[in-house]
């Protein structure tokens, strides 16, 4: 066995017994989060932005509308792209190159509270059925990843969502003109996802990357403003009872509430 | 999603399909069907078509991928342009990409690991044919093709989803249900430990649903199990019979 | 010399030498094809599929019909469009990953067959002419690899192909509109690959995978259903004499006219 | 390029974002923005926001790429899909790839890369927001990264465009005078050593011009250079009352 | 394929380009046209204009492609995107890495591979316009190149196609020959061995025909296999002039 | 230290002394260009086409002309695009596979030259404006590389450019018609590329491979036919002084004259 493995055991081992005391390694209850810092309309070229500090986890969210065509089987209703982007300049252990699995992961979750809380009103994003729609682009840009990703992301995704304008229009013999002026993004739900990581039996709320490194699982909770879970996913090699699982799904309705007065006063 | 019926559980609690709300879709288990590989096994689960295939413990190339204290799952769920509707890409999708993470860690926990350093454990998983719910069958599948090649495991890992379609839990969606119901959260276990290896969910439920949608999974899982121990067996006894035989 | 290259020249003696006594390790005539076996329809998802096993080979093939654009050179005409994938699951020398030379080769072994035997009457697959067409996509998807990929592969082609319906449509003001029911897929000729796998100076017809692993060269004769040859491949390091090559025509025709029987009753 | 503005500077020689021929754009500069990275910085340069991160001496892999005499510099520049008017595709562009090796040539006379043989010291800049003039910004900024990790230089190199808009020299173009006008002509400097590490050039200009055009660039660096320095002060004074707060 | 031509060969028996049926189209080769390559060939045969390069044997990366007992050959058939009617992306086709499999197995018999193990042997081609019969070409100048570098051979590999045009078989066929042809059956031939190295066909032959057109395609590679040693020759007569002038 | 680095250093170095007397190891003064010889029209099947041997640097370069969709910025406005493509048979060094830095480095350097210099009368190359215009491909083939690819591709590409015919065609009912006959493409200025290698502290013109191998740094300057710089580009990892940036600026808007006879008159 390699030394840099015993170190990470005898790592595991310590931040396990603290959280069994009920204690974290940065002083953190079991189920705080880090401070959170949000800023908003950051990147004047995009229709809209916002960068998230959690602890010192960095994710700037920015969103490019465009025109383009739906899917056939909804015709009158716009798309929701959503992207991540692991870049090399935010951790050691990200390369350049096309997303990874945990890039893809982490925008399929992000996609996921989105479209499945119904965040984005997509029928007002139809601009002429079965021909155009506008196309809602959200990049997830990782600046520094010091844990959690997921609900660092998904809170800068619903920000910046918020922060979105779209430039007017009008329709002229089915040719789109573009008029003066902007209107909001119509956002209707404010998902919030809250990650548990598993560490032995226990669990902790938004793990930074120390305890991410030793964790045996982790898993994400969304919830939407009604307090209802619109999205679940877990992470890792390890395993949960049900009775874990019911007990986070509580704490989460909880968090997400904390959680959401900050981004959506934002 | 625009409707295609207008109810999707009739009057009398039936579905579209002719099942009961708490209901398994038909399931056909093969195990050790391909020749090549290490372990094998074939799924029907409804229309859903889907062979697993293991080779390993094997050496891993390149070598610095290697880890030195267990074998590195390699787990590729794969679907066949032909399988769906539409003609879809060979090429790996996100949605692919991102399921064969969840079933590689669905599995993960099942398998002894640290008996095999340095080596990798291959899992390919090819779906033939897809109605909803392959990531489900394709963890029940190559589950049995990790038995199938000998790999010790801590138990079978059996994977069902359930969820809610016209407001009522339902077990086993199939692809139209999951399409056009409210919600679908797909759980795989190993039921002779409690223990859930996989969990994901799409949709819109409550606290209380959740837990009711989370047992009936758990239900459908253990009457999974069961099928793959039967599947088990039958092949065992297949061998049996041959090896007599001669 | 490494060992492993001494074991694989005492295997390729050994075979030889029984193939020159007229004999092979699995007991077949030189000129015997392995037992196929045929289910046709098994994908109830694509317009028509086929599994084909020969002895232990395994291909399964499926055909979706989809309408797009035709070649600007033939504006009439339906597009034929093969392909094949060596997945992982079929033998341990398999890696995921785009295509490699061997299956866009059986790919196009296949493709050749069908398309020079004229097996699709492509001009009844026009719909608007030089606008919309039928594409036949033809997916090879190797579920086992016992040797003689390309045999098994347009067997099993074949009989997807015959085993196709296309949905019935009408043509309303330039727009296609789906009607019920559906039309066989018009298939005209049919097309079998005969492969013979050169060891030493013999000739044996469909090597299994232990003959492949020593063969010299590999020679594939298509032929149509009036006896006729429409596409020939050789493959591998070795080389044949004028002879061979005649000789091996003409068990080719018969061997094909075998091979139909079972294909197109299938 | 179709013209969106008359004039680009009006007749009391004031451009379109109010500056004069000579003056930068507004620069705001910090070093240490990054937590992982070994060193980082950001800037702002009128609507240019850019970050830089470097990580590094580091053991490089595959092997066979190292340099058995010295330090492997790696460069990326890089841009964010939303950071320009109509989202970019996340790939790296042939534009992007050019910039980046352009960029690591114009650091790499900066570096004792001798001090360091067989490793790779990894730049990565992210444009956020673009605006004209981003490789020089990059220059600029990547190049107080490079300090902040403790990496020994001599000298800062300081990027600065030059160029002629609408018949006039001017300095620092952002993205409407680089579209719109005649030449920009992006220069990187070493100004101790008055060493030119990156010279490059678009557009039409007789050689008089030229010599004006670099003099001008050559100024816009040094006054860069000294914001540099400022920067680098700053965040030494700040780490210094950290450590004294102690 | 449409029909631009009522008739390939009109009733004297000509074919559209004012050959015979037997007759080769006009070749040119040239050996040694590269310097920087260890062995290098031109070829015009008709419109078809093609360069071979060959650099080895030489040490493999990664090793572990490497063979014990033999050379690794390697071989790219390429077409520029001008050599034909549409330009064609320089990305390698399907039709390209076939094409550059089978010319790879039509040399190898000829080299005497076991003399080097471990190495590579890579041979380049480059089509900078196409007439049809490509592969053909392609193999006759990469064995020349082959030879150029001093690699031993059994024999040079010499490459002709014939096939059936309105109901004739003919030699060597150009671009509308093949593709508004009724068959075309590409060879490669070791004359002096009277080995086959390749044999491909598309198209519609009675056994008969067959017979008929593997003999024309025969004696094409026969007067073919004399153009290159009369190449070689020169090259060599070239040589030893410039020797012995010096 | 390696024994390749060292042999790399003394190389170097007698190579520096040469040139610090007014030398070079191939008998060239250092402002002297190797011979340029210049073949046009060898490509029939493309629109136009130049063969550029520079010593035994050697550059392929054919053009073919599309008709496809404008820039929506420039609507009428036909379109350029220069690709290059170091094909592994012309050096040791260059390996399959999709164009790397330096390929690409040089198919931007070409085309800033052509674009900058406005050689192509692009708005002659419209067809319908906002719909149809012609793009012209610029494909850059090194065939054999003995240093000095900037050069040597940039004059085989003005070359195949004054080398290219479009055919005529006229517009009827929004359709594209061909007509009988050519025209030539419209080229109106004549861009020259001149590269200059710093070895020590010393600027020679026309570096070779050996140069190159040893330079500190390349610059390379385009000169346009009024004699004015329309392009820049500094490669390699050295750096210049001012003033023999200066110096280097009045060679080349002499050496480009010079060439430009040659190639023009081509």
């Amino acid at each position: 066995m390699t030394s840099s493995i015993t170190v990470a055991r005898v790592k595991q081992k310590r931040i396990a017994e603290l959280i069994s005391h009920g204690k974290r390694l940065d002083e953190r209850g079991l189920n705080d989060f880090r401070e959170v810092q949000l800023e908003v309309g950051v990147i004047e070229r995009a229709e809209g932005s916002a960068r998230v500090r959690l602890g010192k986890t960095e994710v700037m969210v920015g969103i490019k509308i465009e025109i383009g065509e739906p899917f056939s089987d909804v015709p009158n209703q716009g798309v929701l792209t959503v992207n991540a982007e692991l870049v090399p300049l935010a951790s050691p252990k990200f390369e350049p190159g096309p997303p990874n699995e945990n890039a893809i992961e982490l925008a399929r979750v992000v996609d996921r509270g989105i479209r499945e809380s119904k965040a984005i009103s997509t029928e007002k994003l139809c601009i002429i059925p079965g021909k155009k729609v506008f196309i809602v682009f959200v990049d997830l840009w990782v600046l520094n990843h010091d844990g959690n990703l997921i609900d660092a992301s998904a809170m800068a995704a619903l920000a910046a969502l918020l922060n979105t304008k779209i430039f007017n229009y009008e329709i002229k013999d089915d040719e789109i003109k573009i008029k003066p002026g902007y209107t909001q993004l119509p956002i209707v739900d404010h998902p919030i996802a809250v990650t548990f990581a598993k560490i032995d039996d226990n669990f902790v709320v938004d793990p930074w990357l120390v305890e991410e490194q030793v964790m045996d699982a982790r898993f994400t909770i969304t919830i939407d403003k009604d307090g209802k879970i619109c999205a679940l996913q877990k992470g890792g090699y390890g395993y949960f009872s049900m009775e874990k699982i019911l007990e986070a799904a509580k704490i989460a309705q909880q968090k997400a509430e904390e959680l959401r007065k900050i981004v959506v006063k934002g | 999603m625009r409707k295609t019926h207008e109810k999707l559980i009739n009057e009398n609690s039936t579905r579209l399909d002719g099942r009961k709300s708490n209901q398994l879709r038909p399931i056909k288990i093969e195990v050790g069907t391909l020749s090549n590989a290490d372990g094998s096994a074939y799924i029907e689960q409804g229309k859903n078509k889907i062979l697993a295939a293991v080779y390993g413990p094997k050496e891993l190339h390149p070598k610095h991928r290697a880890l030195p204290d267990r074998a590195l799952l390699i787990c590729r769920y794969h679907m066949a342009p032909f399988s769906v509707q539409e003609r879809k890409s060979p090429a790996p999708s996100r949605r692919e990409i991102e399921i064969s993470k969840v079933i590689r860690e669905a599995l993960e926990p099942s398998v002894f690991v640290e008996y095999y350093p340095r080596t990798s454990i291959d899992i390919f998983i090819e779906v033939l044919q897809a109605d909803g719910g392959t990531r489900c069958s394709g963890i029940t599948v190559a589950s049995l093709a990790l038995a199938d090649a000998g790999i010790p495991m801590h138990d079978l890992v059996s994977a069902c989803a359930a969820g809610k379609v016209d407001g009522q839990l339902v077990l086993d969606l199939n692809d139209i249900e999951d399409k056009e119901g409210e919600a679908d959260l797909p759980l795989a276990l190993m039921p002779n430990l409690n223990a859930i290896t996989l969990i994901q969910m799409d949709g819109d439920l409550s606290i209380n649903e959740f837990e009711q949608t989370l047992n009936l999974a758990k239900e459908g899982c253990k009457q999974i199990h069961a099928l793959q121990k039967d599947a088990l067996k039958a092949k065992y006894a297949a061998v049996k019979e041959v090896v007599e035989e001669k």
